[in-house]
């Protein structure tokens, strides 16, 4: 059974100085940004962040790097019309970039949670982003070994939760948290709900709850939009414990 | 000077050319607008790399949904038969070989369907992928969308990348503003057919190229 | 959108002889008992199957295996209180047998249907199934090499499919489903059920469509079982097309 | 001779000795026979190496579902928290480490824990081996039950392994019908270490085995 934190503060308490840092989501889908928010609140630096870009505007991620407490960002996709922080940092040699192409960072941590060691992909074969690596050619294909890319700590957004852990994904918010999850010794998932054990439908639960080891409640816009719908997971006989208005 | 055909138009060869009932990615930029062309009649089914299948047209304004958006963070909608996964799989589906075709811009493609299209090269750039090298060697067929020259009339279908490389091998079909080249492998090596010229005729395209066409 | 067989024999003429063959199911649960019933009345012959077990008693695999149509199998556990042909088939030395721990070999697969060429796994390490194998140590720990294994064709057993071939399987008869699905180059799938494109709900598919080729549809127990509970894949509005008793 | 514990009484042990809330996987067979020894107030959630999570007791004989069978292919019931997946999510769970303790039964365990349950090796036996490495060497733990000696007195707990092994280094606990080992890493090296003795006397253990304990 995860441990059920009352606050977000309180749920990345987890994250240590020197850790390395799964962080969900595409864009803002799947982003934990209270969860983010909250690690800014936080004493934790000299983190390795794995997410897909390096911070947007303002705010979460970007506002770690402008604080300098991310040493290393591991992402596919830095450059945006908004990463100005990470710019910043990057061009005055301040923050060190493993660039990934992004089909390799989700399958490096897949790995990571499978027990895999390295794998040959083909992606970047012949590519800057290969040099240095061993290659190996396979039935007359050419591949590039990859590691494995566990994390200390995952954080990570999902719907719903049940009180076993198990999770539900809204749409393509899922994106890199099922990945994420396994991928880490310690994750954290800010949901919109935590509902008994039993409300979810095996079939279609998401991520296992052996996965998950905090799961704190918050209510966000995924909630507001999820409560228009029926999730397919939810079985009807499933009543809920704690609503994102009620819990913290 | 004639410029050829359009984006648009581009766009709509692009559409037109998608065989029916094949699963396709559109990449961010360019790539997007052939959406716009399909046919509800060809059955395509598009797939985006944040991980769905059966991906709609663009969401209207009152009506985006913040947990559905596309490769390019738009609000994007859903339609019947799609479905949703995480990251390693959607990425899986690429790598896998089982979408038929994507569709990518270039900076240059080469003789042999070498693609750059990810980095210019410029020493003080921040680099930055994506999905870029997981569509290029992960679709059966890339199609890359072009124009054929650069402002100052430099050819971007060249014998060998100059920019910094995305995939090797990998396009298949070059869609220009003057052109469609098709990247066929003979059985010793690949090479370019020109397939349709517009605005300039066959035997221009071939003179203001350094690539021997087939 | 996949080819819709009318029956079972129509269904499997895509398994020409001397294809790699991966057939679904651990034990009865998810085997695609009549696709291979109806393979065994084909003209098939010079398999390569890929399976968990190696037959059992006087059914399926076991009379291909009877019949000496299979030259080789792929499988963890082919050894069985009722494997008797197969026993048979292999002192005489006319099977191969390539025996493979039962996690590398779905995720041989998983890797054949995700692209990899070949992953590191800590399963086997130091054992005879390791022998002459490729051995790394990476971060203390080490590891055997192994390569993807990808099918010609897949046969296995979902419980609905919709229309454009999205499928979704049933408690643990999902097993080898997913997995032999993507790593086949042709998946054909019986179904109690075939629904109409949007009958099931984004969220809770388990295998899309684009993994699926030819799709049967055939009533079996499993039918009978679900049609006592409520699938958490169907969508209420979703009316079916096609019921296992009006189909073939 | 004192036979020292039945086998009900080991698998009592290592149901005592499971660590609450943690996620286990039993083996077929004898190791099966713990899941009746578990109390609920323990919040153990049983993993099945055919996908499941939350996997509850054997389905009574006019309950069975075709669909919901555990590991041996018996038919088992569903408890509330369960989950399902397919083959490669099930066993990435083994191999990366997320499940606790799995309890196998062995031929012999040597002093370094490393485990020998799959293959007699006789020269004329049909080889089979399931899931039986994926779990040696997945586990956090692994917990092995089997009877101290064989019906002729042989040892098998033993210096080294003479059966074909089925991991190496990987048993952490032995639970056996006269005591109970802890193969510990002392830093140098796995030893076993002698924690309860049942029916012998601790210096009688010792006396008969061929292994250093600590």
């Amino acid at each position: 059974m995860p441990e059920i934190a009352e606050t977000a503060a309180e749920a990345v308490s987890a994250v240590h100085s020197g850790a390395t840092v799964l962080l969900g989501g595409f864009g803002n889908a799947g982003q934990p940004m209270e969860l983010i928010d909250a690690l800014l609140d936080s004493e934790a630096t000299d983190l390795t962040v794995v997410n897909n870009n390096a911070g947007q505007a303002d705010a979460g991620l970007a506002l770690l790097i402008k604080e300098r407490r991310v040493k290393k960002i591991i992402c596919s996709f830095p450059r945006q019309a908004d990463s100005r922080h990470f710019d910043e940092a990057y061009r005055a040699g301040e923050i060190e970039l493993e660039l990934v192409p992004q089909g390799n960072l989700a399958e490096r941590m897949r790995a990571a949670g499978a027990g895999i060691g390295a794998f040959y992909t083909p992606t970047a074969y012949g590519t800057a982003l290969a040099e240095g690596k061993e290659t190996r050619e396979i039935n007359d294909r050419n591949y590039v070994l990859e590691y494995a890319l566990p994390g200390d700590v995952a954080l990570i957004k999902a719907l719903y939760a049940d009180e076993t852990g198990n999770l539900v994904y809204r749409k393509t918010a899922r994106n890199f948290g099922p990945v994420m999850a396994a991928a880490a010794a310690h994750t954290v998932v800010q949901v919109e709900e935590l509902l008994p054990a039993g409300a979810l439908a095996p079939e279609a639960v998401v991520t296992p709850g052996l996965f998950v080891d905090t799961v704190t409640v918050i209510g966000t816009d995924s909630g507001t939009a999820a409560a228009k719908e029926h999730h397919p997971a939810l079985r009807s006989q499933g009543s809920k414990t704690t609503t994102a208005a009620e819990g913290a | 000077m004639n410029q050829g055909l359009s984006r648009e138009e581009i766009a709509q060869l692009v559409a037109r050319d998608i065989a029916p009932g094949t699963f396709v990615n559109l990449g961010i930029g360019q790539p997007t607008t052939v959406a716009d062309y399909l046919r509800a009649d060809q059955g395509i089914t598009l797939h985006t790399e944040n991980g769905m299948l059966g991906m709609g047209p663009q969401a209207a304004p009152d009506e985006t949904d913040p947990d559905l958006v596309n490769a390019g963070k738009v609000p994007v909608t859903e339609l019947p038969g799609a479905s949703y996964f995480h990251h390693a799989d959607s990425f899986a589906m690429m790598r896998g070989g089982h979408l038929d075709v994507c569709v990518l811009g270039a900076f240059q493609v080469s003789a042999t369907g070498g693609l750059a299209n990810w980095s210019t090269g410029e020493p003080d750039a921040i680099p930055a992928v994506g999905g870029a090298m997981d569509l290029a060697i992960g679709a059966k067929e890339v199609f890359v969308m072009m124009s054929l020259f650069t402002k100052d009339g430099t050819p971007k279908l060249v014998p060998e990348c100059t920019y910094p490389v995305t995939g090797l091998g990998c396009v298949t079909r070059v869609y220009t503003n003057y052109g469609i080249f098709h990247i066929d492998d003979d059985g010793e090596r690949r090479r370019p057919r020109l397939v349709e010229a517009y605005g300039l005729s066959a035997e221009e395209i071939h003179n203001r190229l350094d690539v021997e066409l087939v």
